[in-house]
């Protein structure tokens, strides 16, 4: 291993930041400069991580590239990074993201420079979390990851829309978003805070492949409770801070205010990578930590997937603001993610098991690349006609004939047709929790049902029916910037609907190893 | 020869006289002239109990020497500040000069 | 090329000019069509090559059905393991693919003609509406109006190659997930080209409904596979059809079973409801009606060769699982195929009935058919059903061509006149075509009589026949006389339609004016035709009096597609179903010339007079689509528009706002209630009662000098007094 | 006797104070010079201390000890360990700083800057003191010129009252700490002030029983400890940006630190039987504050409550009795010194071109100010605890400590429920929440959205002087977030020594 094998992982995570600080020092005004020179920062990560995905050996068990450092000796907490299957598929999801976002964010001409160098901060932070194997180095990137996004949503997003709250107060939509994001996010991550602490003050460590041996084979009394007790609780506190990450139900309404008020850059990331650190987390922590009570709380975890499986696709399906009705749609797909943990957790150790998590995983990658996409074509849709409002548009298909086939195409994946990413990882999740969850998967095809009722109505009411003359004329076809940012992801779509094979093997094997 | 009690009565005396007239006079130039008088009382107690107690020594003198050596002092001093107080208020009336009152 | 290569390769010419006319030719028509057919052409040209091949190698088709032509390679590396997919033909599949390369290959030509090639554009066409036609003037300087091409043209052969393609993956492949893959990319196809001329809101509803409609069934279709895999650890055809496979789906408890239903009855259920949307079974059927605002060689082809077939294709397919277990009679899941079938059947041949829309007569009818391969195989009759299958293909993409073509000569008509109030597919409005539309007329005729059975010649006759037969032999009496009874209806309303569109005198202008179509769209016509009668042949039974054994039964070979246990020879002949099936046939077409054979321009349709009441009951296809709007579609809209709304704004936010406020107000109580009165208030007690203090006190100071000495004194006084005092005691 | 630099760094700035009341009044800028000068040797000398301390070696390093008044035992006695040596170099960089952000104050510069650095000194010798009497003695330095500062400097419309209430706080307080310590000095029967000495008397049970709550108390109200924080938001408000910034900055860790120093470590026993009270009312400051700081709407007083909260923070990790809580109350007292710091230069240079600190009234001076804004958003996310902040590894490790306080084998004879210490962890974990709330509405109100018109103009932008400032404790913090391992091994030293006066290992 030479060196810069040996911190290929530390490269990929700064060179962001790294990218952010030159930005911080190239004048605020040169905005072409500031735009390419993001792009090109970004593109660092992505390259490197390129070089790690084929560097990385998926035969090995374990974790590879892993390095570690002294961090923080007086709590036993060193910087600890690594990567297996799992975490690298995610690596790989953020690095092609956020350079396509960087990009479809060319746009942007308010604060280029703050805007570009949050954005690549942002990219660290959700790096990071896929890397570290340090439950505080962990937490660190999961709530540093915050800070960008608020101010992206705060500062950059839509400037118009209300919303009312007690007493007749009214608010910007998008503080009102933003500040909901940050503080829910925060208050649901403290019983996580609170039981990381108590994990280290009970083991003496925070590092995670120490924790898989030594936590969960701990027995005795703690605070006066029984070792069970007290990891159910702790099991909880995780569950409810990555429960609303993900976001499931009940705990998602931060998202589509969050994601309808955000800059398009902003959902595609928001969407495309920090809902998974949510799912990522579960399969990180929550299952290798708390098998007993991932498996006991399975079914209860499972009913809230199947809730905002179905709640997903119905509130997606009433929405008439296109950008809303996309982000319940990530309700919607995530609950199969979070169903496949659920289905994973109670039957661990089985095939079903292995099944379910490879589609979770999968649908979690691919989940990333549709929902990203998506969320590109509404930003494109409303850069042309600044209305969200679905019975705004109409009949759009002969007047932007590229756009339509494109969203259409991107529906369709997002919809998870055959032959499309979508659908290999949601039958996957299907698979493997009918023998185990039977119920709950029979009813999650309620929300599978919906969801072609959405996409259809979004399909629907923008591109088809009589055309709406107010746009004849004043729009314009998708151009080249926009193709280069959906190109690559339609591409992947494909490539990944027709053969799976090729992130599945990476995946498939880290899964089996864990959960086989 | 005289007991020594009538030295000490005249300087009692002479001592109450300067009291009386520190408290009772509103001349600050009296106020003054009364502490001379106290002064001079002990200066004669000195005296008076050196010749009775114990004349081999000379301390009693040395005492009263210097206490003349401070009244002196103590007079300059004084007179120079009720004149300069004189000159900024045309006055020497104590009641008068009560600045440091709250 | 070894067929196996070939078999891999089949599907993809279709994609490949999908994707072509999509990135490189969708400027240029010709090139568009051209590509198109290419690719059909090579499909099918691989199709024949495979097909025979597999017909001809050694002991025939038997011995394919022992060893099928079969490739496979890892797809999903599972666990240890890996998922794999690959190509498979059978005698089944082999079937099949041989309609599906024709019809496909058919119909991508006829499309050419049908789509107006070659003809100026319309001025006022727009993409996303049926051209309206086009103004040209002539030598002589006339002015007049000619069908205009289609503005979308190129779009059109790109659609239908995709759908080709999904039809493909779905022939050749040998396990249940490639299947649903090409299930599926069939069904966004259908949803595309219903949709066609999406800008017609009418065409836009369609689609989504179609696509909605299918989904249901597809949705139950998945967890049937996923328990399907689950339960045998495989989705391939050689492993799931495996005898000691199927033993542990109906006997191994550990599998599960639900209501007394072993596994493979709920995986057969499952998998059926699948075909129920797809086939447009009961209740799922409403989409295809509707699914007519397509362009006709669409309805043609999903809605009769390929893709409703489709569905019962994968039934066919997977019969070893519905049949598993059924040592005496039928299984669950047989019943009630066999009862949704025969009821689909008549049910929809009802409705035919009193429908006036020459296109929807055709998908009722299509539906109906359906339901007798439904209700064939429900109650065993494996190779009837296929039989069915691949005559009803034929005659049915004829029918519906042949439909078309009719329409695109009224059309003309129409364009003639300039009387666009003229329905060009109302047979109300049409009458006389005999003359107009020979071609179109003739091969109408043979569809239609092979639609309705007429005896011996065409091959409805001889599938359909079968069916009965089977029904009879097998004792299902319930199915042999709905069947029956379904088919003399067929019988009926064909010829009604015949008589209406092509008998008596022109009954509109529109009709008077209109005349034949180009060749690329009789040429199809023609070669369909060809089998529509002759596909009959192919499976004469061997004991049928005469004309047993005149060509070899080659269709009974299809039987060795099933496990060997499975194989029941055919039912001896026998007479009864024979006369019913004639009688039927003839009666019902008799019955229909009888009745509109003097049917005149304004008068009153027949069949209404006969039914009265009912008829607008039926016209209205028995308000099932109100129904479904007043009660589901209802429903999940308050739902999605209501109700989840309320509990995500109102309870779920309602609930975080409360507890927003609840720390704001903790904030404001702290600072108001202790914060200021009590904290605050008592360090100023403290500093003011120091104030105060000093305020009491500072009469002291008065500044006079005596005044001090004379407290002075008197202190001193005191003190001495009291030292005194102390010094006496 | 090696090079005496404390006693260099404890009285430069009282001979610069003294050298500058001779310099004639109007040669402002001069006078600014010096002061400036001055201050950036203390700081040089302060950085070369934290630097040169050996915390391999651990113990009291850089020690000096001259007989002073040696008939009571009074002798003076400096010296750094682990835990002061931080608090040295943070006093250095505040009063660094403090002058540097204080350069435009016009208002006779001149005796500003002599009672400024009067306090300093006042400050660093508290810090330093090894010696009872002497500390006591800078105490009282530290705490007079604050009067004065406040008084004349401050802000017109609360400056005597605060100033007053400010200094009859300490004076109690320290009153009332001073008779505790006299009665240790008395009670030790050693005759000496020497703490070090004092440090092994092991005082009866009975006389720590009452003597640490006086000496802890005393000190504590200093420390902003519930219920006598009150003082410390009006005193903050009041006074003058630099004195604010002194005065959340450093002063309050004096209370803290003298606190542990001569309560804790001297009483330790007392500390065991009192500690629960403290850990009580500590948790009180911590949500209290939080709760209060969030309904303010006076920027400067939100940043005052907020410094109560943060405050209670420390105590909260000195009561919890345990090895990381100590560690990170250490950290605690530097970093929130600095992050207040940085918040009060913050809200002057707003509140000097604003004139006014409402926070409805005010919004988007970020355009303006730029760097402001951006410092005062790290100030802010490291006051709410953001991980790669250095409030972060300060807070975690004081949750951390309670969390283990039950079991840790340093509090002897507490004896209620285990559960109680999570229970109280989780309670002050609400404060983060809260405190996120209303760093964030700041932020958002004052920084974006959109500038009232009356603004347009007045926002000019600030001095390159202040830039530094505002960067260079804006750089420690995130420095600090990101390599813990700069201060902590220092500060995990010091911690041993007062563990080992714990009797825990």
């Amino acid at each position: 291993m030479d060196f810069f094998t040996e911190h290929l992982l530390t490269a990929i995570l700064f060179s962001p930041v790294v990218a952010g600080l030159v930005l911080l020092f190239l004048p605020g005004e040169e905005k072409k400069l500031l735009r390419v020179a993001a792009f090109i920062g970004s593109l660092i990560p992505l390259a490197l991580s390129l070089i790690l995905w084929f560097r990385f050996d998926p035969t090995a068990t374990g974790f590879q590239f892993e390095e570690q450092a002294a961090w923080y000796e007086a709590i036993n907490s060193s910087f600890h990074l690594g990567v297996d299957g799992i975490s690298l598929a995610m690596i790989l999801l953020t690095a092609i993201l956020t350079p396509l976002a960087i990009l479809a964010s060319f746009g942007i001409s308010d604060r280029v420079k703050a805007y570009m160098i949050l954005f690549l901060f942002l990219e660290t932070g959700m790096l990071g979390v896929f890397m570290s194997l340090d439950l505080l180095i962990f937490f660190v990137f999961y709530e540093i990851g915050l800070v960008p996004m608020y101010f992206l949503i705060n500062q950059w997003g839509s400037a118009t829309g209300e919303r009312k709250l007690w007493g007749g107060m009214v608010v910007p939509a998008r503080t009102y978003a933003s500040f909901k994001f940050m503080v829910y996010t925060m208050g649901a991550s403290l019983g996580l805070l609170l039981a990381i602490q108590m994990i280290g003050v009970v083991s003496g460590t925070f590092d995670l492949p120490e924790l898989y041996r030594s936590w969960t084979s701990l027995s005795g009394t703690y605070f006066g409770l029984d070792i069970a007790q007290v990891k159910t609780i702790a099991f909880w506190a995780f569950t409810i801070a990555f429960a609303l990450k993900v976001p499931v139900w009940p705990f998602h309404t931060w998202l589509p205010d969050a994601h309808t008020e955000a800059p398009t850059a902003g959902s595609m990331i928001l969407a495309g990578v920090l809902l998974k650190l949510g799912a990522y987390g579960f399969i990180r922590l929550v299952l290798p930590l708390y098998p007993d009570q991932a498996k006991y709380f399975a079914g209860a975890i499972a009913f809230l997937a199947v809730m905002a499986i179905i709640f997903g696709a119905f509130a997606s399906y009433g929405q008439t603001d296109f950008k809303r009705l996309v982000a319940y749609s990530s309700v919607n797909h995530m609950g199969f993610v979070v169903l496949g943990i659920a289905a994973a957790a109670l039957s661990v150790g089985t095939e079903n098991a292995v099944i379910a998590m490879n589609g979770t995983v999968l649908q979690m990658f691919n989940h990333g690349l549709s929902a990203a996409g998506m969320f590109f074509l509404v930003g494109v849709l409303y850069d042309r006609t600044h209305t969200r409002d679905l019975t705004k548009y109409g009949g759009l298909f002969p007047l932007i004939p590229v756009y339509g086939g494109i969203l259409i195409f991107t529906s369709m994946a997002s919809l998870g047709l055959p032959g499309l990413n979508g659908f290999v990882s949601e039958f996957l999740v299907v698979r493997g929790a009918w023998p185990v969850l039977t119920l709950h998967t029979a009813l999650s095809m309620i929300g599978l049902l919906f969801t072609g009722a959405y996409i259809l109505k979004g399909i629907k009411s923008t591109l088809h029916g009589p055309v709406n003359k107010e746009w004849i004329g004043h729009l314009k076809e998708i151009d080249k910037r926009e193709l280069l940012v959906i190109v690559p992801l339609m591409a992947l779509m494909l490539w990944l609907g027709i053969w799976p094979g090729w992130l599945l093997g990476v995946i498939n094997h880290t899964v089996t190893a864990l959960f086989g | 020869m005289i007991p020594l009690s009538w030295y000490l009565i005249l300087a009692a005396a002479l001592f109450s006289l300067g009291l009386f007239g520190v408290l009772s006079r509103k001349n600050a130039v009296a106020i003054l002239m009364g502490v001379e008088l106290m002064l001079n009382a002990v200066n004669i107690n000195l005296v008076a109990f050196w010749r009775y107690s114990a004349p081999e020594v000379i301390a009693g003198q040395v005492f009263t020497i210097i206490v003349f050596a401070v009244s002196a002092a103590e007079v300059a001093v004084g007179l120079a500040l009720v004149i300069s107080l004189y000159r900024r208020r045309q006055t020497v009336i104590a009641e008068n000069i009560d600045l440091l009152r709250w | 090329m070894a067929t196996e290569q070939l078999i891999w390769l089949l599907p993809l010419p279709p994609l490949v000019s999908f994707f072509l006319i999509v990135l490189l030719a969708n400027r240029n028509k010709a090139l568009s069509h051209t590509i198109g057919i290419g690719a059909a052409f090579l499909s099918w040209l691989a199709g024949m090559v495979v097909f025979f091949r597999a017909v001809t190698g050694e002991h025939g088709l038997h011995g394919l059905g022992e060893h099928p032509l079969h490739s496979a390679m890892d797809w999903l590396p599972l666990g240890d393991g890996a998922f794999q997919i690959g190509v498979n033909i059978d005698p089944l599949s082999a079937l099949t693919l041989f309609f599906v390369c024709w019809t496909v290959l058919m119909i991508f030509i006829y499309s050419v003609g049908y789509h107006n090639f070659g003809q100026p554009e319309g001025e006022h066409d727009q993409k996303g509406l049926p051209p309206h036609g086009a103004t040209v003037t002539d030598e002589h300087g006339h002015q007049h109006t000619v069908l205009s091409v289609e503005p979308n043209y190129s779009r059109f052969f790109a659609f239908i190659s995709l759908f080709a393609f999904g039809m493909f993956v779905l022939v050749v492949s040998d396990n249940l997930l490639t299947l649903f893959v090409g299930w599926e990319i069939m069904g966004l196809c259908s949803y595309l080209l219903i949709g066609f001329w999406f800008a017609k809101p009418s065409a836009r509803a369609a689609a989504i409904k179609a696509f909605m409609t299918t989904r249901i069934g597809d949705v139950f279709m998945l967890l049937g596979l996923a328990y399907l895999y689950s339960a045998a650890g495989s989705l391939s055809y050689s492993v799931i059809f495996s005898p000691e496979v199927l033993d542990r789906l109906v006997h191994d408890a550990a599998v599960g079973g639900f209501l007394g239903l072993s596994a493979a009855g709920l995986i057969g259920l499952l998998l059926f409801i699948g075909t129920v949307g797809k086939s447009a079974q009961f209740p799922l059927h409403v989409w295809l009606p509707d699914a007519m605002e397509g362009p006709t060689p669409v309805s043609a082809m999903i809605h009769a060769a390929t893709m409703v077939s489709a569905g019962v294709y994968m039934v066919i397919r997977i019969f070893p699982i519905l049949a598993a277990g059924a040592e005496h009679g039928l299984t669950p899941a047989m019943t009630v195929m066999a009862f949704i079938g025969a009821f689909t059947a008549l049910f929809a041949a009802t409705i035919a009935v009193a429908q006036n829309d020459i296109k929807r007569v055709l998908a009722y009818s299509t539906i109906s058919q359906l339901g007798f391969m439904i209700a064939a195989l429900g109650i065993g009759a494996y190779v009837a059903a296929a039989f069915h299958l691949l005559t009803h293909a034929f005659f049915k993409a004829l029918l519906f061509l042949g439909s078309g073509s009719v329409i695109h000569g009224m059309e003309h008509g129409v364009l003639h006149t300039g009387n666009h109030d003229v329905d060009p597919q109302d047979m109300m409005n049409m009458g006389g075509l005999r003359k107009k539309m020979p071609v179109t007329f003739w091969t109408f005729l043979i569809g239609g009589f092979a639609l309705s059975g007429f005896p011996f010649i065409t091959a409805g006759f001889w599938s359909k026949d079968e069916i009965l037969a089977d029904a009879w032999a097998h004792g299902h009496t319930a199915v042999f006389w709905t069947l029956a009874i379904a088919a003399l209806l067929t019988a009926f309303y064909t010829m009604r339609q015949i008589m209406l569109t092509f008998f008596g005198e022109p009954r509109t202008k529109e009709a008077e004016h209109a005349h034949e179509t180009p060749w690329t769209m009789t040429a199809p016509l023609v070669i369909l035709s060809v089998f529509a009668v002759a596909a009959g042949w192919a499976g004469i039974p061997e004991d049928f009096p005469i004309l047993g054994g005149l060509v070899a039964n080659f269709i009974h070979g299809v039987s060795a597609t099933l496990p060997a246990a499975m194989i029941e020879k055919a039912p001896a002949f026998n007479v009864i179903p024979l006369i019913a099936s004639l009688v039927v046939a003839l009666g019902g077409l008799f019955l229909g010339w009888l009745v509109y054979r003097k049917y005149k321009a304004g008068a009153t349709d027949p069949v209404k007079k006969m039914l009265g009441g009912l008829h607008t009951v039926l016209q209205n296809k028995y308000y099932l689509d109100e129904l479904y709007q007043a009660t589901f579609v209802r429903l999940f809209n308050w739902i999605s528009e209501v109700f989840t709304p309320a509990m995500d704004r109102g309870v779920i936010d309602g609930f975080l706002h409360g507890i927003a406020r609840v720390a704001f107000s903790l904030g404001g109580i702290f600072r108001d209630r202790f914060e200021t009165p009590v904290i605050t208030g008592a360090a100023d007690l403290l500093g003011n009662g120091v104030k105060g203090f000093g305020r009491e006190f500072r009469g002291i100071q008065s500044g006079r000098i005596q005044q001090y000495m004379n407290v002075v004194l008197v202190i001193v006084v005191v003190l001495a007094v009291f030292i005194y005092i102390l010094a006496q005691v | 006797m090696a090079f005496p630099i404390l006693s260099i760094i404890v009285f430069t700035p009282l001979a610069a104070g003294l050298l500058l009341l001779l310099v004639p009044g109007e040669k402002q800028n001069e006078i600014r010079v010096a002061a400036l000068g001055a201050a950036a040797f203390t700081l040089l000398l302060s950085i070369f201390v934290y630097f040169g301390y050996d915390e391999g070696v651990g113990g009291y390093q850089f020690v000096e000890k001259y007989g002073w008044l040696p008939q009571l035992g009074v002798s003076y006695y400096v010296g750094v360990d682990g835990l002061n040596a931080p608090l040295v170099l943070l006093t250095g960089i505040v009063m660094f700083t403090g002058v540097l952000i204080s350069w435009k104050i016009d208002d006779r510069p001149r005796e500003f800057f002599a009672f400024l650095f009067i306090l300093a000194t006042g400050v660093f010798g508290v810090f330093v003191a090894l010696d009872l009497f002497m500390l006591f003695f800078f105490y009282e330095i530290a705490v007079f010129p604050m009067y004065l500062l406040i008084a004349i400097w401050g802000w017109k419309v609360t400056r005597e009252y605060a100033a007053m209430k400010l200094t009859l706080y300490l004076f109690i307080g320290s009153v009332i700490a001073l008779v505790g310590a006299l009665g240790m000095y008395f009670a030790s029967g050693l005759g000496t002030f020497d703490m070090i000495a004092l440090e092994q008397a092991n005082f009866s049970p009975g006389f720590q029983a009452w003597a640490f709550p006086m000496v802890f108390m005393g000190f504590a109200v200093l420390g902003g400890l519930f219920p006598f924080h009150n003082w410390s938001p009006v005193g903050h408000v009041a006074a003058p940006t630099a004195v604010s910034m002194f005065h959340a900055g450093v002063l309050m860790k004096l209370g803290a630190f003298a606190a542990l120093r001569v309560g804790m470590m001297l009483l330790p026993q007392g500390a065991q039987m009192w500690m629960p009270v403290v850990l009580f009312l500590a948790l009180i400051n911590v949500v209290y504050g939080a709760f209060i700081a969030m309904v303010q709407t006076d920027f400067k007083y939100v940043i005052g409550y907020s410094s109560v909260s943060h405050m209670g923070l420390v105590m909260f990790g000195l009561a919890s009795m345990s090895r990381t809580g100590f560690v990170g109350a250490g950290m605690q007292m530097f970093s929130h010194g600095v992050m207040t710091a940085l918040f009060f230069a913050a809200v002057g240079m707003v509140y000097d071109r604003a004139h006014t600190r409402e926070i409805p009234k005010l919004g988007g001076i970020a355009k303006n100010l730029p760097v402001v804004a951006v410092t005062f958003i790290i100030g802010g996310l490291v006051s709410m605890g953001m991980p790669g902040f250095s409030g972060f590894v300060a807070e975690f490790p004081i949750f951390m400590g309670v969390w283990g306080g039950g079991s840790s084998p340093i509090n002897t004879n507490w004896n209620f429920a285990a559960w109680v210490m999570p229970l109280i962890a989780i309670i002050a974990a609400i404060s983060i929440v809260v405190t996120a709330s209303y760093i964030i509405r700041i932020i958002r109100k004052v920084f974006f959205g959109e500038m009232p018109a009356e603004f347009e103009g007045h926002i000019t932008s600030i001095s390159a002087l202040d830039k530094v400032a505002l960067i260079f404790l804006a750089t420690i913090l995130i420095l600090l977030g990101i390599f813990p391992s700069l201060m902590v091994p220092m500060v995990e030293s010091g911690v041993e020594n007062v563990l080992r006066l714990f009797g825990g290992a």
